[in-house]
């Protein structure tokens, strides 16, 4: 079967941290690469020629006012949205502006919306099987059986987004907290390489968030992970390496405290402010 | 949906067995077909308990047109697609079992041409065209019922599904694809009969289309045939793939985003329906012993999709209720108030799309939920 | 032909001679004589008997050979007396006596005889009467009289219409004659009459020059040649601009019919499928209004405009209040729901007024066309349509553009949530819209009163093509209703000529197919929230 | 629940057939009427509907048949052609009537055809039709192409001096056979090819401003010009209005239809119309009592004085008489009596002549050419001096010229092939 079925025999605890035998080549440099990006929506330009670089194991936080560009930039990543000039590079090997999302997913990239989306007629386990990392092309799909390794890997991304409970109920029913840990959850299926994680703690508690604080520090090192948060509190909490958007571009990079006390990183926010 | 934990361990085609409303369906099906054709054997004509020819040919007709719901609901419930266009791959099918049964007649048409039908020699065809070759042989004409409507769909939903066309759309342009369809087979250049069809069928597979030992054949083939359509789709919607064409359905770019081919599952489900409908037309056809272009009607197509929804949309047995109530009525209505009926028809279509939104099956839906959540206790413990 | 046409002559030649001598009316047995030959001659012998009473001088013949010609002159079967009919409608008909003239009333038509003409009578009394024509004092008369007379000339006659041209002072008159007489020296071989018919676009003279062409005569025949050849590049540019005129006209005609659906449709998101019979209600106030406005079908149609919108609207609104609104936010069972209104509607049709078609009479002012030359004519009420169509749309462009009502309703279309907290009445802005495309729909009625059937299956031929419009213009957005109706249109009339119609329609309907695969959303697709299914 | 629905719908069909059983009615003699009140068709249907009521009513006043009345079974076939087999089921088996009166469209017919057969009923066809069939259950009392194109092109050729043709159609069987039969005959007479131009259009077309301009070019070549239409219902109105407004007057180009009655122009506004023709086999302004009191009649019943009669009516009067004669003849409704009673009965139609029922299962009819007038009448013109009697197979079809049809014993034949002598086309011929 595919290598993804015979990697799972394996049985662990938190098998779900080892990373994806993706073939991303990353033997030389950054497992992502954006140079000299620009989209621009009829005039507006949302991406100005942006150049950003993601290191192996890194996790990377990503601010800017609204309108920075942040969320577009991730569906170029995705695949999504096409670029109108600039390239993309996963690894050294893949030239993402020549996929589409299935296979920029496959290859692992996984994204967590905004806006927390999940399949709501389908119940939360169902959620969790369908993002499983497996093989995905239809007739495989269709004879796909649910074996023990599988639900034994399901259950524990259940007990670890804490919604064992709620395990059979339709996700629709679900809170707009739950359903970011959910979506969170689906992530860790995937077993992607590289995690692109849109606001991921909007609209939750206080201990909550310390849970997804905690998490996306441990997934680092082993899997990339690109955290996009307005919550300056909880990118402190997490932030190794910060990066800046504004206007679609670049405007500073480096640790929180750097980025905090740059005047100009200063003057946007405030000149968001008032 | 939930119940659907229960058995992943089995092959998809073998899980529906273990669903209480599938075995529930196929038993009162088969305990249907099997009533009726004891009323009709066992009792003499003329007893009050007989069931005469007439109504056997009209019950088949009905399972057809529900064979023909159920691929409708497959697409429309679970994979989210409105195609106003199923009546295309329902006369496609029909039209090579038309075919088939054409060839059938031989040289007892009325010009006794051995292999002209009756409205090639009147309209003076030289000689067969190329695409009735072959509908002679029963195996390639049944074939033909699978593939005409099969490749078809595949070609349009691989055109329609690759750039992404959706909702209403999507509904328009397979409207648009079957009133073309319909209009070119309206042209008598096309060989097909043009407006008055294919009819005037003499036997299928040696057996006299007349005798009443046929008809029931036909129809019990016809129970048995929507029975097996019924079980690949509650199969389908049963595996991991149906999960995902539910996923399409509700969310289409999440489900690109964890690694599937929306495109190639619309595909794949768009193609079986095609196909079921196929089969569905290709046992009208006999039973009601004329094919013809109005088949391919919009409108007629709307109304199967109004089926659907009466009888409430992504349960499958929904849609075959819908199809069996609608059909009954209009058979009662056409007779009882000739002058009438459509009021009543369309009174049905309001009443029923306002009043039950999920429709009839509707009704069942907090019932089964019921059921389902002690299954999940259940199967919790067994787990 | 030729012996009608000697006929013809001869009988000219006697107008000549007995017009002059201002002669008293023949007593009335002669008269009576004369109709009786009429009535009961075969047609052969007929045209004789007519050349007799327009001989006659009588000045009741011309009425009476009206009145034949119209098949108004009958015979009371059991007294014998002639009489012209006044009113041929229902059991009983009105009459008067074809002698006195004065009326005897009604008489059931089982005593009637009618005195029976046909075609070929029918051309020899016009030919007679358009020569007749050509003495009487209204030039417009003149003029048709002598246009009539192309291709129909002969040796007498061209002498008389010498003698006109000498009479004649109205140039129009003379420009006719000249050409009428043209036709007849070109087909006399006279080189010369060919300069005259150079570059005409009349069919006569088309003919009358290919037969010089054939002639042996070389140098007639170049000149025919060349002549020809003029006339055949004229020809072409004009049935190049035929073409375009019946392509915008189909189109103008598929703007109306889908523009009430691409509001309802398109701004709404419902899935009118009572569309069809909205329109339909629009035609049946037309022929309402003509019912209640008798003799009147101009005054009628106008009146039928606004009546028709209001009548479509107040429908449109009251399937929204009792059905639509009660499905918010579920497209897809409009269109359910929708069907059954429609079947409903159809089916009232048909039991309270009749499942038969109804007459729509076409007033005069647009019957008829609008001859830009004699090659290219534009039909009057497709003009019309045309013209209606467009004012149609700049009147919807303004509401939603300039208007509060447009306003509320692109604010409710792109965000009803918002579009509600600012305090717009959301199910106010749903009514009057659904409304307003209904009471369109209306309009498209009254305007396909004028060119197509009025009968109950009329809104189910244009429901599916109006969805073709509008998704291939692009739902939500009026513009590419228009574009999209009018090169529909025009594309299916460019193929029809070589396709055939049916071919044309199927060629098009894939053309939309493949264009959507092109452009999912259509020609312009629409900004924002785009009516899903 | 779920069992519930299923036991209602095992019940109901059980009900329908129960049903079925106990409605075979004794006393009165059962007469089914099988044409569409709803649907595309019920434009044309539903007159002959409300006719066969008017006749049955007028019978029993006079006593009804054999001393039974006759009860009229109306079903709805709805303008659906599958339905129409099936309601013609429902008919004979479940109300098992005696006879059927019904159909207009021929597809109609040929759904109909092989349960009328199988189940041994009685049909009787009141419209003009393509020809090429007869059914030892089916009575064609509409007119044969021989009885209605022909005649009508004779008269043009002969009295207007037509040489160029158009023949128009809607594209469906009807039309496509007349004019394949008239395109032969045409050529029979000498007429060119390219002086024969053939056009086909959809149902219900109503943009004919391009053909209806080709029209026009193709008579303006100086030869006189024709055009036979066999556009079918819906798609005249444009069709005549298209015309009116290209100016195309009938002292020009003639139009002779074949299925434009009374009633279609009753739908339109017939000023532009005056002079254009039909051919049928009666007309409503016919000067015959027959036809007057049957107007009468009609206009009483429906209670509408503008109310009018057309040829398809006249053909279920002659029918039903016709039926009735038979009945009274075999002494029994009983079909295979009647059928063979049938044969040789003439009754008198409404033009002042008699219909004889011919062994072909077609019966006699005069001809007449009709000039639509302003009223929205025709008046006659031209009619054969004496009836044509229906052929059932066309002389210029090379499939069917050898082909005839004789119900009488001992041929009892609807396709006997006067060349192979065999029934059953052209088997043998085939089969050497």
């Amino acid at each position: 079967m595919s290598i993804f079925q015979e990697l799972t025999n394996r049985d662990r605890v938190f098998e779900f941290l080892t990373p994806a035998a993706s073939p991303v080549d990353v033997r030389h440099g950054p497992i992502l690469y954006l140079e000299d990006v620009n989209v621009s929506f009829d005039g507006f330009k949302a991406i100005n020629n942006l150049n950003l670089t993601i290191d192996d194991g890194e996790l990377r936080c990503i601010i800017g006012p609204n309108g920075a560009g942040k969320t577009t930039m991730m569906d170029i990543i995705t695949g999504k949205t096409r670029p109108d000039t600039g390239s993309v590079w996963f690894g050294s090997r893949h030239n993402l502006l020549t996929m589409n999302e299935p296979d920029i997913a496959t290859l692992g990239i996984g994204r967590k919306f905004q806006k927390p989306t999940v399949f709501e007629a389908l119940t939360v386990f169902e959620n969790l099987e369908l993002a499983m990392a497996t093989d995905k092309r239809i007739l495989p799909t269709l004879t796909a059986r649910l074996t023990g390794e599988h639900r034994d890997r399901i259950e524990e991304v259940l007990h670890l987004i804490g919604l064992a409970e709620l395990r059979y109920r339709e996700a629709g029913i679900l809170s707009h907290g739950q359903k970011q840990w959910l979506e969170i959850g689906m992530l860790l299926m995937q077993k992607p390489r590289l995690l692109l994680v849109d606001e991921p703690v909007a609209g939750m508690t206080e201990q909550e968030m310390e849970r997804t604080a905690e998490l996306l520090t441990s997934l680092a090192g082993k899997q990339s992970v690109v955290v996009v948060e307005h919550d300056m509190g909880f990118v402190r909490s997490i932030a190794r390496k910060v990066t800046v958007l504004h206007q679609g571009s670049v405007l500073a990079e480096g640790t929180m405290d750097q980025v905090s006390n740059d005047p100009k990183v200063i003057e946007v926010y405030l000149g968001e402010g008032a | 949906m939930v119940a659907s934990t229960l058995n992943t361990s089995k092959p998809w085609l073998l899980r529906p067995f273990n669903e209480r409303s599938t075995q529930l369906f196929l038993g009162i099906l088969f305990g249907a077909v099997a009533l009726v054709t004891l009323l009709h054997l066992v009792f003499p004509e003329g007893h009050a308990l007989h069931v005469s020819a007439y109504t056997v040919t009209l019950l088949g007709k009905y399972l057809c047109y529900a064979l023909l719901a159920v691929a409708v609901d497959l697409v429309w419930g679970f994979l989210g697609i409105l195609s106003l266009g199923h009546g295309a791959f329902f006369a496609l099918g029909g039209y090579a079992m038309g075919m088939y049964l054409m060839r059938q007649i031989g040289d007892r048409g009325v010009y006794g041409d051995p292999v002209l039908p009756d409205f090639m020699v009147f309209l003076n065809w030289q000689e067969l065209p190329w695409f009735w070759h072959g509908f002679d042989m029963a195996w390639f004409a049944f074939a033909m019922v699978l593939l005409a409507p099969g490749l078809l769909a595949l070609v349009f939903g691989f055109l329609a599904f690759r750039s992404r066309v959706t909702g209403v759309y999507l509904s328009i342009i397979t409207q648009a694809l079957t009133f073309a369809l319909m209009l070119a087979f309206f042209r008598n250049e096309m060989g097909f009969g043009g407006n008055n069809g294919l009819t005037d069928f003499k036997d299928i597979l040696g057996f006299d289309l007349r005798s009443d030992a046929t008809r029931l054949g036909l129809f019990i083939a016809t129970g048995i045939a929507l029975a097996i359509g019924y079980v690949i789709c509650r199969g389908i919607v049963l595996s991991k793939l149906g999960r995902v064409s539910v996923a399409c359905r509700d969310a289409e770019a999440r489900t690109r985003f964890i690694g599937y081919r929306v495109d190639r599952v619309q595909l794949f489900v768009f193609v079986v329906s095609a196909m079921l409908a196929g089969v569905a037309g290709a046992l009208y056809v006999p039973q009601v012993g004329i094919i013809n272009p109005s088949e391919f009607s919009p409108l007629f197509s709307i109304e199967v999709v109004v089926w659907v929804a009466l009888g409430g949309r992504a349960t499958l047995y929904g849609a075959v209720i819908g199809a069996l109530l609608v059909n009954y009525a209009k058979t009662v209505f056409t007779g009882v108030m000739p002058d009438a009926w459509l009021f009543a028809l369309g009174g049905l279509f309001v009443l029923v799309t306002v009043l039950l939104p999920k429709g009839i099956a509707g009704l069942l839906q907090r019932r089964k939920k019921a059921e389902d959540s002690d299954n999940v206790a259940g199967q919790e413990v067994t787990a | 032909m030729s012996i009608s046409r000697s006929l013809t002559s001869l009988l000219l030649l006697c107008l000549l001679v007995l017009a002059p001598m201002a002669q008293a009316q023949s007593t009335d047995s002669e008269a009576t004589a004369l109709l009786q030959a009429l009535a009961d001659s075969s047609y052969a012998q007929k045209k004789d008997v007519i050349a007799e009473i327009a001989g006659s001088g009588d000045e009741r013949a011309r009425g009476w050979l009206e009145a034949f010609a119209n098949g108004k002159l009958s015979r009371i079967e059991d007294s014998g007396q002639f009489v012209i009919v006044l009113s041929n409608r229902g059991r009983n008909w009105t009459v008067a006596d074809a002698l006195s003239g004065e009326s005897l009333g009604e008489v059931s038509r089982r005593d009637l005889d009618s005195i029976r003409i046909n075609n070929a009578l029918r051309n020899e009394l016009d030919g007679i009467l358009s020569v007749i024509d050509l003495t009487v004092a209204n030039p417009d008369t003149r003029l048709a009289a002598a246009r009539d007379l192309r291709g129909e000339v002969d040796a007498p006659l061209a002498e008389r219409i010498d003698g006109l041209l000498q009479t004649e002072d109205n140039s129009d008159v003379r420009a006719a004659l000249t050409k009428a007489l043209a036709i007849y020296q070109v087909e006399q071989g006279d080189v010369a009459a060919v300069a005259i018919l150079d570059g005409s676009l009349n069919a006569r003279a088309r003919v009358a020059l290919n037969g010089a062409a054939q002639s042996d005569d070389p140098e007639l025949a170049a000149a025919a040649a060349q002549a020809l050849k003029n006339i055949e590049t004229k020809l072409k540019i004009n049935s190049a601009a035929e073409t375009l005129y019946f392509g915008l006209s189909l189109g103008s005609v598929l703007v109306l019919a889908a523009i009430g659906l691409a509001i309802t449709f398109g701004v709404m998101g419902v899935i009118n499928m009572a569309h069809g019979e909205l329109i339909m209600l629009g035609a049946y106030t037309t022929w309402g209004m003509q019912q209640l406005l008798p003799g009147q079908p101009g005054l009628a149609l106008i009146l039928s405009i606004p009546a028709g919108f209001l009548v479509a609207a107040l429908a449109g609104i009251a399937i929204e209040r009792s059905v639509i609104q009660h499905l918010k936010g579920r497209p897809l069972e409009t269109l359910l729901a929708t069907f059954g209104v429609s079947l409903i509607l159809q089916q009232l049709v048909r039991t309270v007024i009749s499942p038969l078609n109804r007459t729509v009479i076409t007033p005069e002012w647009m019957s008829g066309s609008l001859m830009v030359n004699e090659a290219l004519s534009l039909t009057l009420n497709r003009l019309y349509v045309i013209g209606f169509a467009l004012v149609v749309f700049a009147g919807l462009m303004l509401i939603m553009r300039k208007t509060r009502l447009g306003l509320e309703v692109r604010a409710v279309t792109q965000n009803r949530a918002m579009a509600r907290s600012m305090g717009i009445k959301a199910t106010r802005v749903d009514i009057l819209t659904f409304g307003l495309g209904s009471g369109v729909a209306g309009l498209a009625g009254v305007a396909l009163s004028q060119i197509t059937n009025v009968g109950p299956n009329l809104g189910q031929s244009y429901i599916i093509d109006s969805f073709m419009v509008v998704v291939f213009g692009g739902v939500g957005n009026l513009w590419g209703t228009l574009v999209a109706g009018l090169s529909l249109g025009t594309i299916n009339q460019v193929l029809e000529p070589w396709a055939g119609a049916v071919l044309a329609k199927i060629v098009v309907l894939v053309f939309i197919i493949l264009f959507i695969q092109k452009r999912p959303r259509g020609l312009f697709p629409q900004k924002g929230r785009a009516a899903e299914g | 629940m779920t069992i519930k629905k299923h036991v209602t719908l095992g019940l109901s069909a059980l009900a329908l057939s129960i049903s079925m059983q106990s409605m075979a009615a004794e006393d009165p003699i059962k007469v089914g009427i099988l044409h569409s009140l709803s649907g595309t068709m019920a434009i044309s249907e539903s007159t002959l509907k409300d006719t066969m009521l008017m006749l049955i009513e007028k019978q029993n006043e006079a006593g009804g048949v054999l001393g039974r009345q006759l009860e009229p079974v109306v079903v709805d076939p709805a303008s659906n052609w599958p339905l129409f087999a099936e309601k013609a089921r429902e008919l004979l088996e479940k109300e098992d009537v005696d006879v059927i009166f019904g159909n207009w469209t021929s597809v109609s017919r040929k759904s109909v055809l092989p349960v009328v057969e199988e189940l041994n009923g009685l049909l009787f066809y009141p419209v003009q039709y393509e020809g090429e069939e007869s059914s030892e259950n089916v009575f064609y009392t509409g007119a044969a192409p021989n009885q209605q194109a022909i005649p009508a092109v004779d008269y043009l050729m002969n009295q207007i001096g037509v040489e160029r043709w158009v023949l128009a159609g809607t594209d469906y069987v009807y039309p496509r056979t007349t004019n394949k039969i008239l395109e032969t005959y045409l050529k029979d007479h000498g007429v060119a090819a390219d002086d024969i131009m053939i056009n086909y259009t959809p149902f219900g077309h109503s943009n004919w401003q391009s053909i209806v301009a080709d029209i026009k070019q193709f008579g303006s070549e100086g030869k006189k010009t024709a055009v036979v239409s066999t556009i079918n219902g819906d798609a005249n109105v444009p069709f005549y209005r298209e015309l009116g407004n290209q100016g195309i007057e009938a002292s020009d180009i003639p139009v002779v239809a074949f299925s434009v009655g009374e009633q279609e122009l009753s739908g339109i506004d017939t000023g532009p119309l005056v002079g254009h023709l039909a051919a049928w086999n009666y007309f409503m302004s016919v000067d015959a009592d027959a036809n007057y009191d049957f107007i009468d009649a009609w206009v009483d019943y429906s209670g509408n004085e503008e109310a009018v009669t057309n040829d398809p009516m006249e053909a279920h009067y002659i029918g039903f008489n016709m039926w009735v004669e038979a009945v009274r003849k075999a002494g029994t409704p009983e079909v295979d009596a009647v059928k063979d009673a049938i044969i040789g009965v003439s009754v008198p139609n409404l033009t002042g002549g008699y219909a004889t029922m011919m062994p072909n299962h077609h019966i006699t009819k005069p001809v007449l050419i009709g000039e639509i007038q302003d009223n929205g009448q025709f008046s006659v013109v031209w009619e054969t001096p004496s009836t044509v009697a229906g052929d059932a197979w066309s002389d210029f079809l090379p499939g069917s010229k050898d082909l005839i049809s004789d119900w009488r014993k001992p041929l009892a034949c609807g396709n006997y092939n006067v060349v192979s002598r065999s029934c059953g086309g052209a088997a043998e011929v085939a089969a050497e």
